[in-house]
Formats: structure tokens, C-alpha cells, sequence
């Protein structure tokens, strides 16, 4: 597993010290959020206090200092994800299905009509599928799904027919219920020769490996900070900056106009329009925080650590319980991350969460917010277990034990 | 005893596994209600047969775990053939073994103390009360109840 | 001043040790955020150590302590300002800027058409003004004004004929740039009288004395954190249950729905209708805590102390400069709260606060977000001051010399 | 030189208090402009007059602090009776004068440095850098001008 230390990121996560019913805290769940590491703790602690202000305003020292705290982690964030112009293509949010909301409102608002199309898949969350059905119930374009296959990945077949005459392409860059890793640079090409944009949904794959927006030409991401070992609370959106520049505002309030008489009001030209009141200041400074402590431990060796983990829970799930545990999503470890939905033959995954939770294992029963997608495998719910960047083998032992006390309890 | 086996007591996996009343109605004459847990994915159908002021008959489908379901097959048991107003003592005396903690976090007032005995076979889904996320499953069939009666006017 | 004891907050914010170029920092800037004192500070690191975990759909024990958390935060502000039913009334939302969002374009789409009208002030922060110019621009209902007289007061006289006919008054408890606190409760008895609901601003009154919704009988409140010393990244929103029963959803997204299809969407019945997505669950931890210690130092015991403040800091202007320094806003500390805009003769603001800074001073240049306020008083901007729980008189007497100062290099 | 006296620096103070090319032109032949600093209120208007690729005129009127209403002071001596093409040599050196710490923190390439020489009067401003905040205060007029020149496509 190269020179990656999962026992040095555990030993900065303080909550893996919990204790639950006499059983070590057992995490898997990472893909709900991620646990959060203490140079992110005290990142927020100290900027409360020693630098608290509010933004954008202040002309005093700490002010000043809250603000480049603020803007810093724009761009930090812009450079995480390989944004040509970081200062001028991120929004903040408070979460992933903010930065959903704020592309349907504001771009999709502006952008469609009655007559246009749009191209969304079988597997989004919640998030990349209400604000669209809100915003076509207001003016009515029409919705295209890409299909799932039986294989748990997109079916790219009919891919160029959906996108004839589409405005938008907008996928998820991995299931947060399958594990599906989806080809965003194919996405992207084949959106692009159709004359659409793409939004991708990163919330699930941006801390599990690298994201660059530019090499996969990329022209909306969204994801959350509290995903990737950073603070709640906050959210980024991306978008490129010829796009956002021509984006209306979204929220209205005070930091994001030029000027307000009486009679109506003049937006700001940057990126602070979609900005509206007193920010996430404390978060910002979180979310740096988690951005400097992944790109210390390199997003690669985070992915090729929680691919060998994803093989052998794979693998030891598949021996040890031939064919009583299933795992809903693809086998081949290239194609998939660290997110294994559990269906336990005769179990509801409600009850397989409490069991384990008994051991101490955190794993997450229920429609994971894709609910069109358990429809489409005709399953009510999945046990999901996920691994982050402090997981190991052993949590995978837990969850195995923990597993058959499930059986045996039900069997 | 521990936590798990006092939310997993033997009645509660026996109706998991050998549900009463299962099935459908014919909508009319019968009432069909649904009722939805939207944080698991939970979903149940009640049927309801209500005439002279009597629950004549109750049926349920849908799916949902084991707390969820051993739920509703014990009110389906306990509701069955019963008055009406019979049926809402239940359901009331029901909720208010459920919803402790709900009514601490809201009102901060103690619900008054809920006689076991009288609740017979349902009792054994007290223990859910130290479950709080699992209090939803265990009400979900109870507030489907409700709300049928109420579209009945009964 | 009682046996208030403003030290004893000082102690506890950790942000009034800085030092800013060999000056302790005076911090004069509460209005636009208020500091951060340790309780609050520790109960988000504590969170983050011990028990975060995604609300709400996990079983596991962290993250039922994780929901009980939020979830308890959310009754405790609903107490704080005496919410009737304290779990059903409160949405949590981003900021103060956010919620007038949400009431705009939830409630305000719903029941709002072109023939309507709405009455806001010439007081009103950008917050209380824009979501409704946004929405005015969308439906075309009509916005009327209530004046505000040269005694920096709400001019009641139209009062009456401004309600007729109107849906809505939404108007400020307090001025964040006059300082000058509105009657409330006659607001609200005269909006209904009118047939019309009345929603306060409480961002800047929420922190500094009583708020009392079902006293004052008010429909909706909204107010952020951070200018109560908590957390940046959160805010309330407050609406009367029969009322919040019946508004449509506002964001879309995981969490606030009962059920999803690929054709649709139906909404979740609770409170939760409103919160998509994973929400600032530290941030409520932390909201909590400034409840707490707030509760503890007591409301009226605050509204007192900066009462004094304000009293002292008003007569000593007035002695020391001579009408050289003005300030914008009712001299009758019964009619005000703890905001002193500054306008200093032949001074502009933004040097005020510049020359100020260089003596550790933090006080606020600029239009405060309420430029309609600046012009209707003629004014480009103020240098402001203000007061909070932890200020002292000395803290006038720094800004005294600073304003000195000031007089002197451009003078 | 403390921070404070390196910003308020005696040339600064002068032509705030005496601001040269104040008032307004008549429009047209003139070209008026405006510009905002939403963050503290500023609002300043330029008149330009520009024939035969010369900028035979410039005027500046609104409101704003110290530093802004100096720089545009400054700008409007500067400028006033160039050739357009030094008028953009002019905005460009002074641009990137200000824009040392804008630029860091977005491409993270240091900036060309400015020959603070060839800036004669205007090397006054050097010391709003250190206030960043203060920047945008700096560049307003700057900004106004460009956006004017560019209506113009001059
Ligand atoms: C009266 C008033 N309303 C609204 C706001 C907006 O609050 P926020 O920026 O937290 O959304 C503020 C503070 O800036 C305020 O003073
Ligand atoms: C794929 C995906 N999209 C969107 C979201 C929503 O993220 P958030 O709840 O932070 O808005 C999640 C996480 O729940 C997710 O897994």
C-alpha cells in the first residue's frame, strides 16, 4: 500500500478514539461525511480566536485578515480542483445541494425554456435531481435520464440520442450508493459535441481522488466540505469563468450588488454576487485546513489506499458470505470507489445498521437520497459501509464479525 | 438485558417474520392510506373497512424493517374488529409510549405514564424508546392508521 | 450597572487578547459580527472530537447524538425568542440573509400576486430588501415604504394607509446603522389590524435584549448567529406553525423530501421541508452554546449594560467634539441600542476607520448594507461603532483618543 | 515611516483636500462614466473628452475617501492632455502597482515590477498596497477610466 500511513491520519481524527458500548469506534461511513481531523479543528478554533470579523467590509486588521482567510481558501479551493482562475470561478455554499440549487435558479433559470432539454442520470442524488424538478415545474422543459445498467454503471448507448438538442448534461462523478467511478472526460467530450454544458456532482468523488476541471473540461462541479474531512456547513460551487460571468444572481442580500435605491438594485459583477449576507468565515478557513491536509497526503495515494481496502472487503464479503451479503455495484475495483451498499438476504438494512452499530460499526441503512436509483434495482434501502483516508483492513474484520451476529440474529 | 435484545425482543421478530394481516383490501368498499419514512426508505399501505363504527377489518403491505413491520402487524392485531373509538385509545396510548423523548425535546413537559398492561402484546415495542431514530419506524403504520381514519372522518 | 460583569465576558473571549500594532485590540464592531467566547468555540471543537456524523438518516449511536444535537439546537432557539412550539417554527438556514430569502420565495411566491402589496422601511438592511426587488421583478406585486423622520425614527403617521390592502410589513427590529430600535408590537398590531403578517429582522436586536415572538405576536423573525456570539454559517429563521405548515419548499435536495421519483418529487410535511441537504450541524452545536452563555449573562442584564455604554459613550462625544463628530441616530438611549454611526466633519469614513485601526480600533466604515437608509439621509457612508456584551467604557475612551486623531491629521 | 504615514503621505493629503480636475463636462461632446465601490460606498464620476487619439479632457465628480478621491485626483493630472495609447501605458504601470497582491493570490506569478519613476506623482500611492482593503479604493477612478476608454474603443 506504498508509503501511505492510514495509522498517522487516524491518530489526527480525535472522534476515532470514541468508545461505543465497550467497542472501539468502527467508521463507515464516510460517505455520509467524512471525520474530521484536528488541524481542521484548530484551524477554525484559532481563527475564532484570534481573527473573527466579518468579510469584505473591514478596513481594520482583523478584518482585513478574515477577509484574506476567506478569499485564500476561494482560491485554495479553485486550486484544488484545477480551476484556470480560481479567484473568479468559486462560489461558496453551504453544501453540495446548495451549489445544485444555485446552478438550476440562477443558470437554469436564465438559460431554459419550455423547449429545451436537459440530461440528468438514473443514479443522482436528491441533490442533482429536485432543483431540476422544481425549475421544470416552473417553466416546464423536459427532464432526460441516462440509464443504469445491469452492470451498475451508466449506459452510455444512448448517450449522444439524449444529448441531441440538450442544453445541459449533469452526472454524478461517482454513486454515492453504487461506488460507480463515472467517465466525466467522456461525459464531458460527448455533452460538449452536442452543443450542451456539464455540471458534475463531485460531492462524493472529490475526496477520494484527484479532480481537475480543466483536464476533463468540466464547466460545473458542486461539492461539500464536510465530505472531505472538512467543516459543515460549507459548500463549493465551480463554474467556468465565461459561464458565471453571465450567471443572474440567486440569493439577494447585502455583500452581492453594486447598488440598492428603492426602486430596485444593481448586482455585482463577481463572483460575490451569488455571495448574499455574512458568509461561512470560520468554515472557509475549515475547509483550507482539510484542502492542505488531503494535498498532504496526496490525492492519489488516498484513491490507490481506498482501492486496495475496496478490494479486499470485496473480496472477503464474496468468500465469507457466498451470496448472503450482496454488494449492489460493480466487482471491478478500476471502475468503483471505497462505498459498498450491503443488501443482507432477509435482513432490511435498518436492522443491519442497529446490529452493527451494537459493535461499534458505523454504517448507514436507507435510500442514500437516490431514491429513483433503489427503484430502478427495486431495493428499499442498502446497509452502506464506505472507507475514507483513515480506514483500514481492520474496520473491514469489525464489519465482517459484526455482520454475522446480523445473520445469526435474523437468519 | 441489553439495548439490542430489548429492541429485538422474540414477539418483535416473530410478527417480522410471521406478519398478521398482510395483504390488500378491495378499494371500495375498503379505505387505502399511505404512509412513507422518507429518511429509510420505509413504505406502508394500510387498508381499512370501517362501517358502523367498527374497524372491520385491517389489512398491510409495503415493506420496511423488522421494527417497522412487527409494528404494524401488532396494531393490526390489536385494531382489528375493534370500535373505533377503541381504536383511537390504542393508537393514543400507543403514542404516547412512542413519544417520550419527541415531547421532552418539544414541550419539556413528561407525557403522563402509559399503563403496559393495558397495551398487551404491544408493549414489547417499548424498548424502540431508546432508539429514538427507530421511534419513526415504529410510529409510521400508527400515523398511516391515523390519517385513514381521519380521511374517513372516523 | 448591576452586578453585570463585563469582565468576566471579556475573559472568556479569547480574540480580546490580540494585540494590533502594540495596542490591545478595541473591539467596536459587534453590529457586523460579534466576538466568539470560548464556550461556544469548544462545544464545535467537542462536536467535531467527539460525536459528528451526518443527522437524521443514521442509526448508529454518533450519529444519533449527532441528530439529538442539532435537533436540540433547533428547540433551543425556538425557546430563546419564545417560539410557541419551539421543534416545528424554527428552520435553520445560512444566515439572517438566507431566511428573508426563504420567506420571500417560499412564502412570498405562494401568496404573493401583481396586485398585491408589500410594506418594508427606508431603515431596511439589503437583506430585507433585495429577495423582495428579486421577487418584485419575477410576479410585479408592489412595494411601499414606510419613511423615516429626521429624528432617525419610523415615521408611523401612513403607517395605516400604507397596511390597507397590504399582505405584508417586514420591517427591522433595529437599526444596524441608526441603532434606533421599532416598536415592534405595535408594528405588529397595526399589520394585523390590517389583515396583513408582520416579519421582523431581529439580526441586530436578537443579541442585545428580550425577543419575545408570541409577546409582540410576530409571524416571522429571522437573525444569524454570528452577531450573537456564535458561529458564522448560521441562521434562523422562524415562522408561526399554522403558517409554516402551508409554504411551499425553497431549496431543493436530500433531506426535505418524502418521496422522489424520475418524475417528481413530494415535499416532507416538518420543518425539514426546508433544510436540503446536509446541514451546519456544528454550526447549530455552536448556536446553542451562544444561547447557552447568552441565557446565562441574562438578556436584560445585556440590554443594561450596553445601555450605560451607549449613554456614557453618546454624552462624551458630544462634550469632547462639539459637532465635529455627529452621530446619525436618536439621542434617547431608551429609543436606541449600542450603534453609534460616526460622521466626522470633512472626514471620510473609510479614513476614520483607517487612522482608527492604527490604534487597535475596529469600527466599521462604509453603508452597512442599507444604502437607500445613506441616501435618504444623504450620506455616502458612516464610521460605526458598536457595543456588545463584552464592552467597557475604556473601549470609548481609546476610540475618543483615535477620533482625536483623526481630527488632527485631517483635520 | 510608519504604515499610516506611508499611506496618508503629504501629496495624498494635498490633492484630497485640493482635488485637481473637479466638475463635471458637458455631454456630449463629453463622455461620462461611473463607477461604484460597493463595499464602502464610493461612487465617483469621470468626464472624458477624447479626440484625434488624444485625451484633450477629464473632469471627476462623486464622493469617496481619502484615497480614492487622491488617485483619481492624481489620475486625472496624469492623464489629462495624452496621447490615448500613454494614457493606457499609464493605467496599466499603475494597475500593477496595485494589483501585487490581487494577482498573488489568483495566479500565483509575481508581477512585472513597476518602474515607480516613470509613475512620478502617482509612486505616492505605492503605500496603499500594504492595505489591501484600501486597494480597490485606489483603483476605482483607474477602473472608471478604463471601462469610459473602452466605450469609447479608444
Ligand atoms: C439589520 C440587519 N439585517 C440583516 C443583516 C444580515 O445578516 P447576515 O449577513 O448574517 O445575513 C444584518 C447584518 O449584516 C443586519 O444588521
Ligand atoms: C453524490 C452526492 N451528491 C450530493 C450530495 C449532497 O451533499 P450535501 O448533503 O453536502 O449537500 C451527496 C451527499 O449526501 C452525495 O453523496
Amino acid at each position: 500500500m506504498s508509503s501511505y500511513d492510514a495509522q498517522r491520519v487516524r491518530a489526527d481524527v480525535p472522534l476515532l478514539r470514541r468508545v461505543i458500548d465497550g467497542h472501539p469506534i468502527t467508521y463507515l461511513d464516510s460517505a455520509s461525511t467524512a471525520l474530521t481531523p484536528r488541524p481542521v479543528i484548530e484551524a477554525m478554533s484559532r481563527y475564532y480566536e484570534t481573527r473573527h470579523a466579518n468579510v469584505h467590509r473591514g478596513v481594520y486588521t482583523t478584518a482585513e485578515e478574515a477577509t484574506a482567510s476567506y478569499e485564500g481558501a476561494r482560491v485554495a479551493a479553485g486550486v484544488f480542483i484545477n480551476a484556470r482562475h480560481p479567484a473568479q470561478e468559486i462560489v461558496f455554499t453551504k453544501n453540495t445541494t446548495e451549489s445544485f440549487n444555485l446552478l438550476a435558479k440562477s443558470w437554469g433559470r436564465a438559460n431554459l425554456t419550455s423547449s429545451d432539454a436537459i440530461v440528468l442520470s438514473e443514479m443522482e442524488h436528491h441533490a442533482n435531481l429536485i432543483p431540476w424538478f422544481q425549475l421544470r415545474d416552473e417553466i416546464g422543459f423536459s427532464i432526460r435520464f441516462l440509464p443504469v445498467g445491469e452492470d451498475f454503471r451508466l449506459d452510455l448507448g444512448p448517450l449522444d440520442q439524449l444529448l441531441a438538442g440538450a442544453k445541459l448534461l449533469s452526472v454524478s462523478a461517482m454513486s454515492n450508493v453504487l461506488g460507480t467511478i463515472n467517465p466525466v472526460a467522456t461525459l464531458s467530450a460527448a455533452a460538449h459535441a452536442a452543443g450542451a454544458l456539464i455540471a458534475v456532482d463531485a460531492a462524493q468523488s472529490v475526496a477520494h481522488g484527484v479532480t481537475d476541471v480543466q483536464e476533463t473540461d468540466v464547466d460545473f462541479l458542486c461539492f461539500s466540505a464536510h465530505k472531505m474531512m472538512g467543516p459543515t456547513g460549507i459548500g463549493v460551487f465551480y463554474a467556468k469563468r465565461d459561464i458565471i460571468a453571465n450567471m443572474p444572481p440567486f440569493l439577494g442580500g447585502g455583500g452581492m450588488i453594486a447598488d440598492v435605491r428603492l426602486d430596485g438594485y444593481t448586482p455585482a459583477t463577481g463572483v460575490e454576487r451569488f455571495e448574499a449576507g455574512t458568509p461561512m468565515i470560520a468554515e472557509a478557513v475549515g475547509l483550507h485546513a482539510a484542502l492542505r491536509y488531503l494535498d498532504n497526503l496526496g490525492m492519489s495515494a488516498i484513491a490507490e489506499h481506498e482501492r486496495a481496502l475496496t478490494a479486499d472487503a470485496l473480496g472477503r464479503l464474496r468468500e465469507r458470505f457466498d451470496g448472503r451479503v450482496r454488494v449492489i455495484g460493480p466487482a471491478d475495483v478500476h471502475l468503483r470507489g471505497g462505498v459498498l451498499s450491503l443488501d443482507v438476504a432477509g435482513v432490511h438494512p435498518h436492522d443491519v445498521a442497529q446490529v452493527l452499530d451494537q459493535h461499534g460499526v458505523c454504517v448507514r441503512p436507507g435510500h442514500h437520497c437516490a431514491k429513483p436509483l433503489m427503484r430502478r434495482f427495486d431495493l428499499p434501502a442498502t446497509a452502506r459501509a464506505s472507507f475514507g483516508a483513515y480506514s483500514l483492513t481492520t474496520d473491514t474484520d469489525v464489519l465482517l464479525d459484526g455482520l454475522d451476529h446480523v445473520l445469526e440474529l435474523f437468519g | 438485558m441489553s439495548n439490542l435484545e430489548d429492541l429485538y425482543r422474540e414477539i418483535i421478530l416473530d410478527h417480522y417474520r410471521s406478519p398478521r394481516n398482510r395483504g390488500e383490501l378491495p378499494t371500495p368498499p375498503a379505505h387505502q392510506v399511505e404512509g412513507f419514512n422518507p429518511l429509510c426508505g420505509d413504505e406502508i399501505t394500510v387498508y381499512i373497512d370501517v362501517s358502523d363504527g367498527v374497524l372491520q377489518d385491517i389489512k398491510i403491505a409495503g415493506h420496511g424493517c423488522s421494527i417497522s413491520q412487527s409494528s404494524a402487524s401488532l396494531m393490526s392485531a390489536a385494531v382489528k374488529g375493534k370500535p373505533v373509538s377503541d381504536v383511537h385509545a390504542t393508537i393514543d396510548s400507543f403514542k404516547r409510549l412512542m413519544t417520550v423523548h419527541e415531547s421532552q425535546l418539544d414541550d419539556q413537559v413528561e407525557p403522563e405514564p402509559v399503563d403496559l398492561r393495558k397495551l398487551g402484546e404491544l408493549a414489547a415495542l417499548q424498548g424502540v424508546v431508546k432508539f429514538p431514530v427507530r421511534i419513526k419506524c415504529a410510529t409510521l403504520a400508527w400515523n398511516t392508521l391515523t390519517q385513514g381514519l381521519s380521511e374517513l372522518n372516523a
